[in-house]
């Protein structure tokens, strides 16, 4: 009994979140870190008793509202697999800049969090300055903030506008040009780099072994993007995944800040190709039969099992998001770090709670 | 004159925590959107404390479920009196959405009592803006009226009829 | 970062005065959910659609009823409104103090109706 | 029988003050017979050390005694053989009155307690027959030499006293004849033998230099000179050895197995005082030597160490023990000073570093009886527990490292004294910041409410309470009075020109002052303030600890993993990366060997 | 006389204190594009912290409190006497362990690692006051502020590097990143609010107040460094808090044991130097 | 997707052998397919590929744990454990039952199964 032994969460001011990790410290040394979940769990997949399946198009997306747009989008692109309905050309684009612009806000609002957690508060105050722009972008085009319930089964509800691709495109020059003037920041400086570096080390084999998934798993070194699979309009859209790797804290950060380039520039290359025609595809019919199938969030692969039986109920409906798959690693990451590298190695995985229970 | 400068601070400075209560993160990210530069609540002596020890206005965003209510609750008990409770969004007014799944016990204020409702899915940080400063004005009728800060707990049974039909 | 601190210093706030000043809203922006009852047929349809299960049509007493507190602001009852009477104003809903649902009937257009709720 | 010995003792002490200074040579000092049965007592102590050395199988005990026998037979027969030194007698200035009402009032108030403590300790221990009075023969005989040892003015006399004061040491941490108790008896005297043996050297060394053994004549005969440098350092080896300077801490460590009385007794009024009072006495003799600066360079090197391995340290009696070594060695730092108001402050701390330690290791002892451990993770909320012991643990604890009180006025001339010498400052600074660590920590741990269950009430024998009071009162009142105390009791060549002058209730120097009356009265302001204060704000409850928002049915646990009704603690900050034994203590010596071992080469 | 400035130290600092914080969180703020807080702010602050309900976590915590309040006082009033600077940073000390020992009692985990940590923000900062002071001894040939401001010359021209070194104690003393370890403003720490988290209502007043006290304090240590012209005096005291701001605003909060390794070697380091320099320019 | 079919039994050595082919865990899903059976749908990946297992259980029936072999599956197999009452052997650590919900109130251990939320139009 030579220990210390706090509870960390579910109310903490540094934890966005509610998750609880019953941490034992020895001197200021997590010896071990043992969690707890069920603060946000509501029960979502069962909600496909009550709502139909064009329904739970609105549930899916809230599952998280910080990447509402990829849940509804992998939900809707399940069920046009089990309908066989063709999604018009400009829809898959469409829904590619939605969702890049997710991941940007997304990564943005993480790396701010990310700097609070090392109680760097003018960083956090200037990333989530440059993410309102996205947020406005995100409310023009699409009526809302930040669930953006563009998604419909067999397209898209919302248009974009030439003007409107021009002004984004205005706009997300702005981002850059402020991302790369803090770039030196998240990236070089000696304070962030000794609050970071080596904390919270998840090696290339670990991380493959534990199934980490989404930048937790390529600041490990391994390039695994599930934008590889070339979903939407994304076979037209060439890419490399950013891979790191450290395996560390700042590896994961480095992997987040880079993406969120990459996603400005695949918006840019998206909207510059962006064909004309239809939105929507015409919906008919009930789906049936069952499969499964990922998409890239900004946290990582997210894995969606839908089985129908053509009521117009799902009979079941699967969420395995990123988080969850990240969990196990994070408590083999805790062990040995310091107390006060905990928020810091936890928000390196970018948990999202209300994901990983529904 | 001091209790006067303590009536005119006590709206003046409202720190604030922030509890989510299993919110989908859509309400937490506009309530933390309002303290960063381009909404800037600290205009309003706003601070997000974090402490409830230390804080004036409980924030709670989302549904609340049969694990996190003993959470809320005993958060908003250990804030000293007089304080204020906004709830945020569908989830955290009603249910929201998710009213009809089988671990949402419904909104806020069927655990604690709840002063100020702020709806939206989610909120905007406009909106929850307005919600702190209605709230302010509740806190200074409570500050009028110290007996209704520490008052029962009142709670809602709109839409109850939905909720447990099917066990 | 040093540069970027003193960029702020020296640029204008970027602080929105919010209250004091509001911004135009966007022209899509969802706000409120409004119904212009005097068009509503009372089809149900957008009842149905609501994935929020928020409002309730009594096509006998043709009264059309919305729990602003359990909306989600989708707008896929404005897209399914066969008439046209449902829309967004680009303005949030306001706060309140109370829960009350919304209640419009045809021969009372507009009106408020406060149900005997809780206080 | 023994309480009755130590009113006298503390009668007699208290009536020798106004009698300063007495230099006499009394009738049966003087005579041979007197010398013959000192010799023969002499020779009788070493071989009583070289017996135990051979029955512990212990070469360097052996060794050592068997050199002493040597060193002395060629001393007293060879060297002295046909030319008889004049006898030296007694002398007693103020510095041995501060000694001597030291070792009286605080010897007797541990006998006092002992009382007590001694019964309960035979209870719990259970041996055959009752050693009780073996141990209160043992305790007079140490207080008895002690006091011998500040008063004579013989060299010889004075290395008898010394050696008598090992063997007192010697026997009494073997008293309980457990294994760790013989093996830490045996370090004991292994440590002080090897300081026997040096002493005895440097005695040698001056008698052939200056052919007289008359302490005051010696010191009056080589100040300013600054000669004798060898025989007066290995006489300041000596009493590091004695004072348990860094690297010979060891024993003082050990010590601790001793029942508590004792601990007390090694750690405030005698025998490492012994070391210290040695140290002082011949300080004038190496003022503005190289040798000066050595002693002080060596003592805040102490301070220093000991204090960093206090931090950490969780069994409360070796932080105890460390803290004593350290205090010793900011003692010593300012004798090596060696100015006017180093040394003043070198006294004054000595003095209430008795008082204060007495105290301190007398409530460890209560605690320990009552909460069978020493450990003090094991104290957290003791306050519950022990409602008297507690609070005045805390306020000693508050004694040792916050002005008002006497230390703090030590420390602060101590720093006021070495600002001239940045090396002495870094590590008097450095020290001082660690010693409020461990200490301030010990307090919060204390008076914590962490305690399971219902308190216990708490039994404390009146003989104990009445020892703990008046050590608590004589602390304080000491501080009070720390001004007047300055001037009327310490010597007179110390508070003279160029140290302190009380002014106005503080103590002032050119250098600044200490406003210690004050303060009291400040302090004490605040404090009632502090009270009505907290008075008026107590009506409330007293409110859940903050858990995160899952805190359990019972204040400190919460609802864990699993709903688990998990105790959360907060233990183990003892850094032990920076500052662990295991880490720190190696280098630490090998650190003050080097220093004592340059002092010495430079003395050469 | 000294016990009229003494008074009118101690009840004007308080305000002084005030302004100072107040200034600080809109310049904070203003360096993160933000509109920030009224001036006021942390008188608003405080007085809304006086007039809420008492919570208490242990019963001898608001003792430790008012200790905490009176010891600041004390400092600041013997700081204002012109008293000797030994005595009071000893003082000072007093209200540190005394807020250490209230966050102690609580058997809650985070206030007793904010003590832990606390105790480790004293350890760090003591030495290098205790031998800034001591650098202004040999300067001026005594431990009095009155010798201070009997020089001709300011202090900074002598003890520049021991000024940087001051500036780490006042880094920690007014709990800025990258110090800001056992108990941050915000509290967006894995510790809540370390030393803080159990004190509510009036306690947390008196503990603003009394940190107003050490902040008027320690700028006053500050100021002794430009004595010759009360300009001087200002632009000093400014430029140093803006600097305190500026370094708030590009540094990440710090570990303890990084604290503890850094502040040592780099405080030690410069104050040998600038001795050194001292004991070339035959100051000694 | 077509799930290939496995038993309880071989289990434990199929997943042996799947991780020695080079794939990674992905997750697990139950499903209720009649009254008094459950399916368990192991899915694996590798190369960007979904692979998929499925073994089917009398309610009431022990399976086997894949922590031995995919330390990762606990929490999946915790969350069955809470909602199906799927009871796991070898599960480390085992949250028994508490992994989302407390001990208390108005959900009891497995609410997929026991209660079975009702279809809205039945």
């Amino acid at each position: 009994m030579s220990n210390t032994i706090l509870p960390f969460g579910p109310q903490h001011p540094v934890l966005p979140e509610p998750i609880h990790l019953s941490l034992t410290v020895e001197d200021e040394v997590v010896r071990q870190a043992v969690p707890a979940l069920g603060y946000v769990h509501r029960g979502l997949e069962m909600l496909t008793r009550k709502k139909d399946f064009h329904q739970m198009i609105q549930v899916v997306e809230r599952v998280c509202g910080i990447c509402s747009m990829m849940h509804a989008m992998c939900y809707c692109r399940g069920i046009e697999t089990l309908m066989d309905i063709e999604v018009p050309r400009r829809a898959q684009f469409l829904r590619v800049i939605w969702s890049e612009l997710h991941r940007i806000h997304s990564h943005l609002l993480w790396l701010g969090l990310y700097a609070d957690s090392f109680g760097f508060e003018s960083v956090f105050m200037q990333f989530w300055k440059i993410r309102e722009r996205i947020m406005d972008i995100n409310e023009a085009t699409a009526g809302n903030r930040v669930i953006v319930s563009v998604n419909r089964v067999g397209g898209v509800r919302r248009d974009l506008s030439p003007s409107q691709c021009w002004w984004i495109g205005e706009q997300l020059d702005e981002v850059e040009t402020e991302l790369k003037a803090i770039e030196s920041t998240m990236l070089d400086n000696y304070t962030v780099k000794k609050r970071t570096v080596g904390k919270g080390v998840l090696t290339k084999e670990d991380a493959w072994e534990l199934g980490a998934a989404g930048p937790t798993l390529r600041g490990s070194g391994i390039a695994r993007d599930m934008r590889e699979l070339k979903y939407e309009a994304l076979d037209e859209l060439e890419f490399e995944p950013v891979v790191e790797t450290g395996g560390d804290a700042y590896a994961r950060g480095a992997v987040r800040f880079k993406e969120t380039l990459q996603s400005i520039d695949l918006v840019r290359r998206a909207m510059a190709r962006l064909p004309g025609g239809e939105t929507a595809a015409k919906v008919k019919g009930k789906p049936e039969g069952e499969t499964a199938l990922r998409v890239e969030q900004p946290r990582g692969e997210c894995m969606y099992y839908i089985k129908a039986d053509g009521s117009r109920f799902l009979d079941r409906l699967r969420i395995r998001t990123p988080t969850f798959a990240n969990i196990p690693p994070l408590t083999a990451m805790l062990p040995g770090i310091e107390l006060a590298d905990v928020p810091v190695v936890v928000l390196s995985i970018d948990p999202c709670i209300s994901c990983t229970e529904r | 004159m001091f209790k006067k400068i303590m009536e005119r601070s006590r709206i003046k400075s409202p720190w604030l925590v922030h509890y989510d209560c299993g919110s989908c993160n859509g309400c937490d990210i506009e309530t933390l959107a309002c303290l960063t530069p381009l909404y800037d609540v600290e205009r309003f002596g706003v601070l997000n404390i974090g402490n409830p020890k230390h804080a004036d206005v409980l924030i709670v965003t989302g549904s609340v479920n049969t694990r996190n209510r003993h959470v809320l609750e005993q958060i908003h008990r250990q804030m000293p009196s007089p304080k204020i409770v906004i709830a945020v969004g569908s989830c955290g007014l009603s249910g929201g959405i998710f009213k009809e799944a089988y671990n949402v016990v419904g909104g806020v204020d069927r655990v604690i009592p709840v002063d100020v409702y702020v709806p939206g899915c989610p909120a905007r940080p406009e909106a929850i803006i307005d919600g702190v400063v209605e709230g302010l004005s509740v806190l200074a009728d409570k500050q009028r009226r110290p007996d209704a800060a520490n008052g029962a707990v009142a709670v809602d049974h709109t839409n109850s009829e939905i909720l447990y039909e099917s066990r | 970062m040093i540069r970027t601190v003193f960029k702020n210093f020296v640029s204008p706030r970027a602080t929105r005065p919010y209250p004091i000043e509001v911004r135009p809203a966007f022209e899509h922006t969802r706000g409120e959910l409004e119904n212009d009852v005097s068009g509503c047929t009372f089809c149900g349809v957008c009842a149905k659609k609501c994935p929020s299960a928020c409002i309730t049509v009594n096509r006998k007493e043709k009264t059309w009823r919305l729990d602003p507190f359990s909306c989600v602001y989708c707008g896929i009852c404005v897209d399914a409104c066969p008439g046209e009477c449902l829309f967004h104003t680009t303005d949030h809903k306001k706060v309140v103090l109370h829960k009350i649902p919304v209640v419009l009937t045809k021969e009372d257009p507009g009106l408020e109706k406060p149900e005997p709720g809780p206080a | 029988m023994a309480a009755a010995a130590s009113a006298l003792l503390t009668t007699g002490s208290i009536l020798l003050i106004g009698q300063v200074p007495i230099r006499s040579v009394p009738a049966f000092l003087s005579g041979d017979l007197f010398a013959t049965a000192v010799q023969a007592a002499d020779f009788a102590l070493l071989g009583l050390f070289l017996f135990f050395g051979i029955r512990f199988k212990d070469l360097l005990i052996t060794g050592l005694s068997a050199a002493q026998i040597a060193g002395l037979f060629f001393f007293e027969f060879v060297i002295l053989a046909d030319s008889h030194a004049p006898a030296a007698g007694l002398y007693c200035d103020s510095l041995s009155l501060v000694m001597v009402l030291l070792i009286c009032i605080a010897g007797s108030l541990i006998v006092l307690y002992a009382l007590p403590y001694m019964q309960e300790h035979e209870r719990h221990l259970k041996p055959g027959k009752s050693r009780n009075p073996v141990f209160f023969s043992l305790l007079f005989v140490f207080i008895a030499a002690m006091n011998a040892l500040v008063l004579v003015n013989d060299l010889m006399l004075f290395y008898f006293c010394f050696e008598i004061t090992t063997l007192c040491s010697f026997l009494l941490i073997g008293h309980d004849r457990t294994r760790t108790a013989r093996e830490n008896a045996g370090t004991a005297l292994r440590i002080n033998s090897m300081g026997g043996a040096v002493l005895l050297l440097g005695i040698v060394l001056i008698y052939t230099r200056l052919h007289t053994l008359d302490i005051q004549e010696v010191i009056a005969r080589v100040q300013g000179t600054g000669a004798l440098l060898i025989p007066l350092g290995l006489l300041c080896v000596a009493g590091f050895t004695k004072a348990a300077q860094m690297p010979f801490q060891k024993w003082l460590l050990g010590a601790m197995v001793a029942p508590t009385p004792v601990s007390a007794l090694l750690h405030s009024a005698t025998m490492v005082k012994a070391g210290v009072y040695l140290v002082i006495r011949f300080a004038p003799a190496f003022a503005g030597t190289f040798l000066s600066t050595g002693v002080a360079v060596c003592g805040a090197f102490t301070f220093l160490s000991a204090a960093a391995l206090a931090v950490g340290q969780s069994n409360g009696k070796k932080v105890l023990a460390y803290s004593t070594v350290s205090n010793l060695g900011l003692i010593l730092a300012c004798v090596g000073i060696n100015t006017r108001s180093a040394l003043s402050a070198a006294i004054l701390l000595m003095i209430f570093h008795a008082v204060s330690k007495a105290l301190l290791f007398l409530c460890m002892g209560s605690v320990e009886q009552h909460i069978k451990s020493r450990d003090i993770e094991d104290m957290r909320g003791l306050f519950g527990e022990m409602p008297k012991v507690a609070p005045i643990i805390t306020m000693g604890i508050l004694t040792m490292i916050l002005p008002p009180f006497g230390m703090l006025l030590g420390k602060w001339m101590a720093i006021e004294s070495a600002a001239g010498n940045l090396f002495l400052l870094f590590m008097l600074a450095m020290g001082s910041a660690l010693t409020v660590v461990y200490w301030a920590r010990w307090a919060g741990i204390l008076m914590g409410s962490d305690f399971r269950g219902k308190p216990r009430p708490e039994r404390l024998h009146v003989l104990s309470t009445i020892s703990l009071f008046s050590l608590l009162g004589l602390a304080i009142l000491l501080s009070v009075s720390a001004p007047f105390f300055h001037t009327g009791l310490l010597p007179g060549s110390i508070t003279g020109a160029g140290g302190f002058a009380p002014v106005n209730g503080s103590l002032a120097n050119s250098a600044g002052s200490f406003a210690v009356i004050p303060l009291f009265l400040a302090a004490a302001a605040s404090f009632l303030f502090a009270l009505a204060g907290s008075g008026r704000s107590s009506g409330a409850e007293t409110a859940a600890p903050y858990m995160s928002g899952i805190a359990g049915p019972e204040n400190g646990t919460y609802i864990g993993p699993m709903n688990r009704i998990t105790r959360s603690v907060n233990r183990n900050y003892y850094l032990s990366a920076f500052f662990g034994e295991q880490r720190l203590s190696g280098a630490v010596n090998a650190c003050a060997g080097i220093l004592i071992l340059l002092m010495m080469g430079a003395c050469i | 006389m000294i016990y009229a400035y003494a008074l009118a130290g101690v009840i004007l600092a308080p305000f002084a204190g005030v302004f100072i914080a107040g200034l600080d969180r809109i310049l904070t703020a203003r360096f993160q594009a933000r509109t920030g807080p009224p001036i006021l702010q942390p008188l608003y602050d405080i007085a809304k912290l006086w007039a809420k309900e008492p919570m208490i976590a242990h019963r001898f915590q608001p003792l430790c409190v008012y200790v905490y309040l009176a010891a600041a006082m004390v400092s600041v009033g013997l700081f204002f006497a012109q008293s000797d600077l030994l005595l009071i940073f000893f003082v000072q000390a007093v209200g540190a362990v005394f807020l250490v020992m209230g966050a102690f009692l609580v058997p809650s985990p985070f206030s007793q690692a904010g003590a832990n940590r606390e105790l480790i923000q004293i350890l760090t900062y003591e030495p290098l006051i205790i031998i800034v002071l001591a650098g202004i001894y040999l300067s001026t040939g005594s431990f009095e502020i009155s010798a201070v401001y009997a020089m001709d010359k300011p202090l900074l021209m002598n003890l520049p590097l021991l000024f940087i070194v001051f500036g780490y104690a006042l880094t920690i003393k007014l709990r800025k990143s990258p110090f800001d370890i056992s108990a941050s403003h915000h509290a967006h720490q894995e510790l809540v609010r370390g030393v803080l988290t159990e004190y509510s209502g009036r306690q947390l007043a008196l503990i603003e107040i009394a940190h107003l006290y050490e902040t008027v304090l320690i700028l006053g240590l500050c100021s002794l460094f430009w004595t010759t012209g009360v300009l001087g005096t200002v632009v000093l005291l400014a430029a140093t808090y803006l600097a305190e701001i500026v370094v708030d605003n590009i540094c990440a909060r710090m570990s303890f044991k990084w604290m503890l390794k850094s502040v040592w070697t780099t405080g030690l380091a410069l104050s040998a130097v600038n001795f050194a320099w001292l004991y070339a320019r035959g100051k000694f | 997707m077509n799930p290939v079919d496995m038993t309880t039994e071989t289990l434990r050595q199929q997943a042996k052998q799947i991780k020695a082919d080079g794939c990674r865990f992905v997750t697990v899903t139950c499903l209720e397919e009649t009254e008094d059976t459950l399916a368990l749908i192991y899915h694996f990946e590798k190369n960007l590929e979904l692979f998929h297992y499925r073994v089917r259980i009398p309610k009431d029936k022990v399976v086997p744990s894949l922590c031995p072999v995919f330390s990762a599956a606990f929490l999946v197999e915790n969350e069955i454990r809470d909602q199906f009452g799927v009871t796991f052997e070898d599960l480390e650590p085992d949250f028994n039952g508490t992994l989302y919900f407390g001990d208390s109130d108005v959900v009891t251990a497995t609410p997929f199964c026991r209660f079975g939320v009702k279809r809205a139009d039945g």
